[in-house]
């Protein structure tokens, strides 16, 4: 067998050591050489051939160990320990592998669904980093900090590696044979009593397949159940249509855009490319001085809602009402506004009138389907639909209203009538609403099993647990927030046991195609001739051409009125959402994104409920007070958290958190609030009371202060901000305050005199310019970094002790009132000062300046006084108090970076300007006999960001565009004062008010 | 070792320095030139009484804190411009005024261990054998008492005489210092 | 009453100025300890699973370094021959040598061959063996006569000084691109051709620290 | 003629008011001599010294597990993290630094100042000038992340081709630390040398005429050793006074030569040698105090010394309470926000009690010292100097984490809480100089019995006399 193998890589060589002379970062694009090559792609799907990854934990395993020993004698797995002395080569090396050279795949992840692009890089068959795909329309090159975590996922060593029955380690063939006397049985019954239960579907094998199940067994039944759902959207675009439809916006025509309560910029299908969109019509240049306006009606702060020009935090049960009164001040329904709120919903009415089809009205996926309706209605009313949106048919494969579906599911097994229950991912005893009571349920299913990543919740009621492969180890395809479909290919042999929902469905039809076939056979049958070539630049693209879904031309009903207008109540509200950083609970496992500040908050590690100022006030409740949730019979213990700007008599929950089976990582961090999520309120809830219990939590936020202008005697001026009238009149936006601080706006050098005169740097000077005004704290940035340079995560009580170690934080600022403040984002890496005061304090020469300029940090010359940090006035450095790099875990040793030194105890560390990356554009460059030119390589972070906020390059090189940017007029760098002469250096944030409401 | 002489010298013993002070003087006056006192702590002027006029140590220290000094910064400027050039926070190779706290403390340092070092050397210390040990009431030239030594080097000792000499001064004891 | 003998004058003075002497000595003692073989690994023949010969291989049968260390020009790192490159000639010849059949048991099992680590730098340094062969630095200035050795070993200290040297003054150790595989090359006038290519070559002399520790 | 028992420099001058004299009448030196050596030879121990050394001992030990556990473990056990990156290791280090001025203070100023009620004091503010460097020196080399690497930060040629980084004031430290220690040590022993042979020559036992034989190196008073003895002394006392003084200015400036508000000061030296001076005298106080009592050396520790010494304790503590009025002055007068914010933060802050309780130590409790009344009380100038001790030990907690705290950026504002291993540390030093201080008074005479000697008038030399 493994000869068989070995046969099926010396022909792939054949074809691989074509792509050499390019190899690389290159290597994906460069598979054109290859095209008209018939045998080419038949030779793709053998790189993984299906009898490894049957054979258990055989040929794969051995496998993965060559290429672990290659990358031992790479070195870079420990720091600052000699590697045992031996060196391990290939037996046959597969030639497209250069050792120390990655190669990149173009592949795609699955969110909720919804696929977006990516590019995998691969050290000698190791994935150890994503990057966004710029050739497939989700990601254009930039990803958020869920693709870039996905990695990590990979090697989960908690992520479940064997067949379980009832708890007990099995294997497949067991479970093949105790399936096939069931289906047997059901078969005979048409199928009747066999339920499939999976999460929303977009892939069209998947989708083929499930259909040719039901088409053989007409009794069986399809549920699908997501917690973050579209349910409203669906139901919104049914009202409002008539049928199923999805809505692609294009936000980069738009120059009003009105929220209704939605975070279209960083979460939902389509968010990166949305953020990207939205940015090039927000990015001011002397060059482009117009900015487009955003409305954020809200409830709960959202990266969206902090960038915003007018914030209006409102009940989410009041949205409806506003969005009639805005639908009638453009002419729709009769629902005239009144109050005080008329004023500003009469300007955004004008403001959007003034701009028939170039603006978005927009709602979010919390708010119930009249509202997506009205949003529709809007839009149709201003024709903006062909414009700045389209109608498409839904990407999903059999949308559904899931909760209606997941509700008959439990109704059909109160009456008996499911014998099997499959559940093909997702993890629906944790995630169903609470009041169906879904494991107690499933346990009177005769037969139950599971397909799923970890052992988990879902898992402990199966009789049978399956273990999922991760996307990154198993074909498949998948369709975009526009439709488009990305071939997902495999980038590594299975590391556990693990199988695929096609490999799944295939033992369900009979199936004996191998999941490469599967997915292959589905696309021959679709493109028919030249399929070849599809399937070739397809797999090359990440993406099939011509395969996003047609626009159709729809007209929006305006929904009736509700019977009884919603009286605002004066009960508090609940708003449940997805946790900002571990969704519904899918990434409790994942210490990067279980670590990573949530935006605005930058609370980790846990979900406090979340309320304004003025109700905990009310309420006589400080952050971190722990408080009894008491809702429709049910009550939670959960500690509570003031945000500024969030809507008063609101309780925001975010579910997803406190998970009871999942894995080291993600038991028992957070609190779990689904108990209150009933079916009948997933979303928007009213009447829950709060019981103060007398106790506190304590919270792990990175930021305690948020606040600038803290006190009359703390005048700092540390954002540079303005509106854009203010820009117009002085592009370089004096200070605010005269008597502060001295902001300089550009680079603020004074020459005085010295006894040091300035060093010169001729050749690169490496530098960063972050444009603040298009930063929406996303934080893919910080997960890009931490995945990029190895970063380790250090736990809830580290982080306590102010201990955590990003070496890219997102600083967050409130300005002016606690009831609607503005908020300003600050991505805050290393400065590398051309003066840097941490440099002359270190006693070692650990840290010194490189002749262009790099503040470099040398862990292994490092003794660690500390002193450095302490100097840093923008405190980036972070010390490893303890042995934070996990030396232990086998799993995550081959998911380093090899390029990037592992840290050990007792050593510095900080944000590097990912010098690996320009070492090696630096020395590909001089085999090339060229400089490096602007654009060629870039720091992990401004790759990763959607909004393109970072720019990285030569400052020397004046067409770089680092340099025009800091040529800029808002351009300014933080604490110069202090003559730091920093490097990285930042844009100033504009808002683009509306002057009607301004003006009261 | 070969003495030409059978004993050290001669010790007078006195409880009082002005009384040693005296027969100093006395025995300069009748010519005696190689003799030592001992007193339990410094005498004003006795040395000088002795015939002891400057000691070369100040001079010692002074090269001490030349050497160290100079040593001191060409240490930093060798390290830090010659040897491994690094631009450390834009600052010049040889920035000089953060070279002046160890170039002071080197100067310091070495004129000290040259002061202390120097002492001993030219005291001719540690000598934890001396011929005036031998005398059992030598003890108390550390507590109170004061003693005169004519030694045998002296060309004009004279066992016989030189001892009629001392007694001569009202000591409180004259003994034989023996090799 | 005397406490000590004559013969102490003579042992304290020795004792005080004897000590910094002593001290000094043994300073000097680690010093060499730690340029020596027995901490840098130089000249030190390991045993091998193989005992492959490169004297035998480079020098007797004229096998360029690039026929197994394919990766030389293009990768930081040299590459180590897989199993099957071994048996592209000794599936032909010396088929059933013994000495071989470690090889042939590695192609048989797909098990890898693990040989004995030379040139082992620290895993916080980064060497990228393209950039050097690039900028005209030899096989030989680094791995020394590898031609002559029958058992690898490692000719060089290794040590950051060492690397130092080279890296202030290129121009001692560059080579026309085209030597940069000939292990006998010696320069004929270093003086004129050392600079010439260093300029040619564009050789920046970098000793930042971040060139090799990152 | 004056008193008789007058030391003649104070005969000359006509005494304003009646002082108490450097040493009461009676004495010969035969009595002197005695006295001060028996303490250490004949008499036997009083049985609180096995009390008290056996606790400091016990203390030893806390000091001995916490330096286990920090290397097993790392610094991570302290409470210091990535905002507050230095705490108690440093705070220690610098209080430490800070006592260790007094001894070579009173040596060699007052020496060269001809002090001459010095004399009977030097010795052991010697000792523990010392002891307390030793106890200083613990906590460099402990609070680095790497221990065993810091030789890294000596000058030598290593096969890395690399030097320390001059620049840095923590290289400054290891200079001047180590400087400091030398000179002290050879400072204290060369002052040892003529006690020594004293002890030597009273010894009974055969081995302690050996071992004190041997440190003596064969002293026997001769009067040309007397003479380079004494220029030896005096050119060491020369150096000193600088050495003293710049020790703690480069203590200081590991703080003035940063960017931090609230460290970036220039009036830093004079600040903390004025403190370092005060910390030192107010513990000479706290050990002198007991031990005259505990060793009955009222005679030679006189009233006098004890006023003195209060009397330097009230000028320099008057220093360092403007320096406390000069930082406030100087945040104001910058118009500087970040400094008028530490400012501000120090009085109203999380941490604003420590910096009133140093307040209350360090600028109200010394001004008792104006009155003569507490100034010849030992009991409260015993309790003033205590309180002098913490109200030091705070300033440089007030300085270190209260600057560190808030620093520019308010998003990496931070707490600093210490950990039960951080007053390990702390508390074990304490105790290591407790017992240094017990088995010095034990093992050599705490009080120069040569120097008592010449404050006799019987070691006058009288006019007829001089050369």
């Amino acid at each position: 067998m493994s000869m068989g193998n070995k046969r099926t890589h010396l022909d792939l060589a054949k074809f691989r050591g074509r792509l050499q002379k390019s190899g690389g970062r290159e290597y994906w694009k460069s598979l054109e050489d290859l095209w008209e090559d018939p045998e080419f792609s038949a030779l793709i799907g053998q790189e993984f051939p299906q009898q490894a990854m049957r054979s258990a934990n055989g040929f794969d395993r051995r496998n993965f160990l060559k290429l672990m020993g290659a990358s031992i004698a790479l070195g870079g797995l420990a720091a600052c320990s000699r590697p045992a002395g031996v060196i391990v080569p290939y037996v046959d090396k597969p030639e497209e592998i250069v050792p120390g050279r990655p190669l990149f795949f173009a592949t795609a992840m699955a969110m909720g669904g919804f696929g977006s692009g990516v590019l995998v890089e691969s050290h000698e068959g190791r994935p150890t980093k994503i990057e966004g795909n710029p050739d497939h329309p989700a990601s254009l090159g930039a990803t958020d900090a869920w693709g870039q975590a996905s990695i990590l996922s990979l090697y989960d060593p908690d992520r479940s590696q064997t067949v379980m029955r009832l708890g007990v380690i099995s294997t497949w063939t067991e479970f093949q044979a105790a399936l096939q006397p069931v289906l047997q049985r059901l078969r005979q019954q048409g199928g009747a009593g066999l339920r499939l239960l999976t999460e929303t579907v977009t892939s069209p094998t998947l989708g083929a397949q499930i259909e040719a199940f039901l088409g053989n067994h007409p009794g069986a039944v399809w549920h699908q159940w997501e917690p973050d759902s579209l349910d409203n959207v669906r139901e919104g675009s049914r009202l409002a249509f008539g049928t199923y439809t999805n809505t692609v916006y294009r936000f980069d025509q738009a120059d009003v855009v009105v929220s209704l309560d939605s975070d279209f910029l960083s979460s939902g299908p389509g968010h990166v490319r949305y953020t990207r969109d939205f940015m090039t019509k927000r990015r001011v240049r002397s060059d482009r001085k117009e900015m487009n306006r955003l409305y954020a009606i809200h409830s709960t702060p959202s990266p969206t809602s902090s960038i915003a020009d007018h914030r209006f935090a409102v009940r989410p049960s009041e949205v409806e009402s506003i969005a009639r009164e805005l639908a009638a001040g453009l002419g729709l329904g009769a629902s005239a506004a009144a109050g005080e709120r008329a004023h500003w919903i009469g300007a955004i009415a004008r403001d959007l009138q003034q701009h028939r089809g170039a603006s978005i009205v927009i709602a979010g996926p919390e708010q119930p389907p009249a509202v997506h309706a009205i949003a529709h209605a809007i839009n149709g009313a201003l024709g903006n639909s062909g414009r700045t949106l389209i109608h498409t048919d839904s990407p999903e494969v059999g949308p559904v209203n899931q909760l209606a579906s997941i509700r008959q599911l439990a109704a059909d097994i109160d009456a008996g009538s499911v014998e099997a229950l499959l559940i093909i991912g997702g993890n629906p005893v944790f995630t169903a609403p609470a009041d169906l009571a879904f494991g107690e349920r499933m346990n009177r299913v005769p037969f139950r099993v599971r397909l799923g990543d970890d052992y988990d919740e879902t898992s402990l009621v199966s009789h049978w647990h399956l273990p999922q492969t991760h996307y990154l180890e198993m074909w498949s395809d998948v369709r975009a927030f526009d439709g488009t479909v990305s071939i997902v290919q495999p980038l590594i042999a299975p590391l556990y046991n693990g199988r695929s929902p096609h490999e799944l469905m295939a033992l369900l039809n009979d199936d004996a195609n191998e999941p490469y076939e599967i997915v292959r056979s589905h696309w021959r049958r679709q493109a028919g001739a030249g399929f070849d070539q599809l399937w070739r630049e397809s797999l090359h693209r990440g993406a099939i051409a011509g395969s996003p879904l047609p626009a159709r031309a729809l007209t929006a009903a305006m929904p009736p009125p509700p019977d009884s207008p919603a009286a605002a109540s004066p009960a508090l509200e609940l708003v449940f959402r997805p946790d900002p950083t571990i969704r519904d609970g899918r990434f409790a496992n994942n210490g990067w994104l279980q670590e990573l500040p949530k935006p605005l908050t930058k609370i980790t590690w846990d979900n406090p409920a979340l309320l304004s100022p003025s109700t905990a006030a009310k309420l006589g409740l400080a952050d971190g007070e722990m408080v009894r949730l008491h809702h429709r019979g049910v009550e939670i213990e959960i500690p509570v958290f003031r945000v500024p700007g969030h809507a008063d008599d609101v309780v925001t929950l975010h579910y997803g958190n406190g998970r009871r089976r999942v894995g080291r990582v993600g038991e028992g961090t957070g609190f779990d609030v689904y108990p209150l999520r009933s079916s009948a309120a997933p979303w928007i809830d009213s009447g829950v009371r709060v019981e103060k219990l007398g106790r506190t939590h304590p919270i792990a936020s990175t930021q305690l202060h948020q606040m600038l202008e803290t006190s009359d005697y703390d005048r700092r001026s540390l954002v540079k901000s303005g509106t854009l009238a203010g820009y117009l009149k002085d592009p370089s936006l004096a200070p605010h305050h005269e008597e502060g601080a001295p902001v300089h706006h550009e680079q603020g050098i004074d020459e005085g005199p010295t006894l040091y005169p300035a060093w010169k740097y001729d050749g690169y000077a490496w530098a960063m310019a972050i444009d603040t005004n298009v930063c929406t704290g996303c934080n893919g940035c910080v997960i890009a970094c931490q995945s990029e340079n190895n970063i380790p995560i250090v736990g809830k009580e580290e982080v306590l002790n102010h201990r955590e170690m990003h070496w890219l934080r997102i600083d967050h600022y409130y300005k002016g009132t606690p009831e609607s403040p503005e908020s300003f984002h600050q991505p805050l890496p290393c400065m590398h000062c051309e003066n840097a005061p941490c440099e002359p304090v270190c006693p070692v020469e650990a840290t010194s300046h490189s002749s262009e300029g790099l503040n470099e940090m040398t862990y292994n010359r490092c003794v660690g006084t500390r002193y450095c940090a302490n100097n840093c006035p923008y405190k980036v450095r972070r010390f490893n108090f303890f042995d934070y790099s996990d030396y232990a875990t086998e799993s995550l040793k081959p998911m380093r970076n090899p390029d990037v030194t592992v840290r050990t105890r007792g050593v510095m560390e900080k944000c590097s300007y990912c010098v690996q990356r320009i070492n090696q554009a630096r020395r590909d460059s001089e085999r090339e006999g060229r400089t490096i030119r602007d654009g060629e390589f870039t720091t992990a972070c401004a790759a990763a960001c959607p909004s393109e906020a970072i720019v990285f390059g030569d400052k020397n090189d004046p067409k770089s565009l680092v340099s025009r940017l800091r040529a800029e007029p808002a351009h300014y760098g933080l604490l110069v004062e202090l003559n730091t002469q920093p490097r990285t250096t930042y844009l100033a944030a504009l808002r683009n008010p509306n002057p009607e409401i301004e003006a009261e | 070792m070969k003495h030409n002489y059978p004993t050290y010298g001669i010790l007078a013993e006195f409880d009082d320095p002005n009384a040693l002070i005296a027969a100093v003087r006395r025995a300069r006056e009748e010519g005696y030139t190689a003799m030592d006192a001992y007193t339990p702590f410094p005498v004003e002027g006795l040395a000088e009484e002795i015939g002891f006029h400057h000691s070369r140590l100040p001079l010692v220290v002074l090269i001490g804190g030349i050497i160290g000094c100079a040593g001191g910064f060409f240490m930093q400027y060798y390290a830090s411009v010659i040897s491994y050039p690094l631009n450390i926070g834009g600052k010049p190779l040889n920035s000089w005024p953060a070279f002046i706290p160890i170039t002071f403390e080197m100067t310091i340092l070495v004129a000290a261990l040259a002061a202390v070092f120097g002492m001993l050397a030219l005291n001719g210390l540690p000598m934890p054998y001396h011929p005036v040990f031998n005398v059992e009431r030598f003890v108390f030239a550390t507590r109170d008492q004061f003693f005169l030594c004519i030694e045998s080097r002296d060309p004009k000792f004279d066992r016989g005489r030189t001892k009629e000499f001392l007694q001569s001064l009202q000591p409180l004891e004259v003994s034989d210092v023996p090799w | 009453m005397q406490i000590f003998h004559r013969s102490t004058n003579a042992l304290a003075r020795f004792s005080i100025f004897g000590a910094l002497f002593i001290i000094a000595f043994i300073l000097w003692v680690i010093m060499m300890i730690n340029r020596s073989p027995l901490v840098t690994r130089q000249g030190v023949v390991q045993a091998q699973p193989v005992p492959f010969s490169h004297e035998h291989h480079v020098r007797g049968l004229g096998i360029d370094c690039r026929y197994c260390h394919t990766s030389v020009e293009s990768s930081a790192f040299a590459g180590i021959p897989p199993t099957s490159t071994c048996m592209n000639c000794h599936s032909q010849i010396w088929t059933n040598a013994d000495m071989l059949e470690p090889v042939r048991a590695s192609f048989r099992s797909g098990k890898p061959i693990v040989w004995t680590r030379i040139h082992n730098l620290p895993d916080f340094v980064r060497f990228d063996h393209s950039v050097h062969i690039h900028k005209g630095i030899g096989c030989a200035s680094c791995h020394g006569e590898v031609d002559r050795m029958q058992l690898m070993y490692q000719a060089m200290p290794l040590t950051m000084e060492w690397c130092l040297s080279c890296h202030r003054a290129p121009e001692a150790h560059v080579r026309p691109r085209s030597k940069v595989f000939d292990m006998e090359w010696r320069s004929e006038n270093r003086a004129e051709e050392g600079p010439r290519l260093v300029k040619e070559y564009n050789i920046r002399k970098k000793t930042d620290c971040s060139i090799c520790h990152y | 003629m004056a008193d008789p028992t007058m030391p003649h420099e104070e005969a000359a001058k006509p005494s304003r008011f009646d002082r108490a004299p450097t040493i009461e009448p009676g004495h010969t030196f035969a009595s002197i001599t005695d006295k001060i050596s028996s303490i250490v030879l004949s008499r036997r121990t009083p049985f609180g010294w096995y009390v008290g050394f056996a606790i400091s001992f016990a203390i030893v030990n806390v000091l001995l597990v916490s330096v286990g556990v920090l290397l097993l473990r790392g610094t991570g056990i302290w409470g210091i993290n990535n905002r507050i990156a230095w705490g108690f290791a440093i705070i220690n280090f610098v209080w430490w630094i800070g006592i260790g001025h007094a001894g070579t203070l009173i040596s060699a100023i007052l020496l060269l100042l001809k002090q001459e009620w010095r004399t009977s004091i030097n010795r052991f503010a010697e000792a523990m000038t010392l002891f307390a460097v030793a106890c200083a020196g613990i906590f460099p080399l402990l609070h680095v992340g790497r221990p065993y690497l810091a030789y890294w930060l000596v000058p030598y040629p290593n096969t890395m081709a690399l030097w320390p980084q001059f620049r840095s004031p923590l290289v400054w430290d290891v200079f001047a630390v180590t400087t400091y220690a030398t000179v002290s040590a050879l400072f204290w022993f060369v002052g040892l040398i003529p006690d020594l042979a004293t002890l030597r020559d009273r010894a009974k036992s055969r081995a302690f005429k050996m071992v004190y034989g041997i440190l003596a190196m064969g002293w026997r008073g001769s009067a040309s050793h007397w003479h380079r003895y004494e220029t030896a002394y005096l050119l060491l006392a020369g150096l000193a006074t600088p050495l003293v003084i710049s020790v703690h200015t480069v203590v200081s400036f590991d703080f003035a030569t940063s960017v931090i508000p609230g460290w970036h000061a220039t009036f830093f030296p004079p600040y903390f040698v004025a403190g370092a001076i005060y910390a030192g005298f107010a513990m000479v106080l706290t050990l002198a105090i007991p031990l005259r009592k505990a060793f009955g050396v009222e005679d030679f520790i006189t009233m006098r010394h004890l006023e003195n010494m209060a009397k330097i304790l009230l000028a320099t503590g008057l220093i360092v309470g403007y320096a406390y009025i000069m930082e406030i002055f100087f945040a104001w007068y910058s118009g500087n926000p970040y400094e008028q914010y530490m400012i501000a933060n120090r009085m109203q802050g999380p941490y604003r009690w420590f910096y009133w309780a140093l307040i209350f130590c360090n600028i109200m409790t010394p001004q008792l010292l104006w009155f003569k009344r507490v100034r010849t009380s030992p009991v409260i100038l015993f309790l003033v100097a205590m309180v002098v001790n913490v109200g030091m030990w705070l300033e440089r907690f007030v300085i270190v984490i209260t600057s560190l705290h808030r620093t520019y950026l308010p998003s990496s504002w931070g707490m600093y809480y210490p950990t039960m291993w951080d007053w390990g540390l702390f508390i074990g030093t304490i105790g290591l100089f407790l017992a240094l201080i017990f088995l010095f008074v034990r093992f050599l005479p705490m009080i120069s019995i040569f120097e008592m000697r010449t404050l006799l008038p019987e070691a006058e030399v009288h006019e007829e006399h001089q050369a």
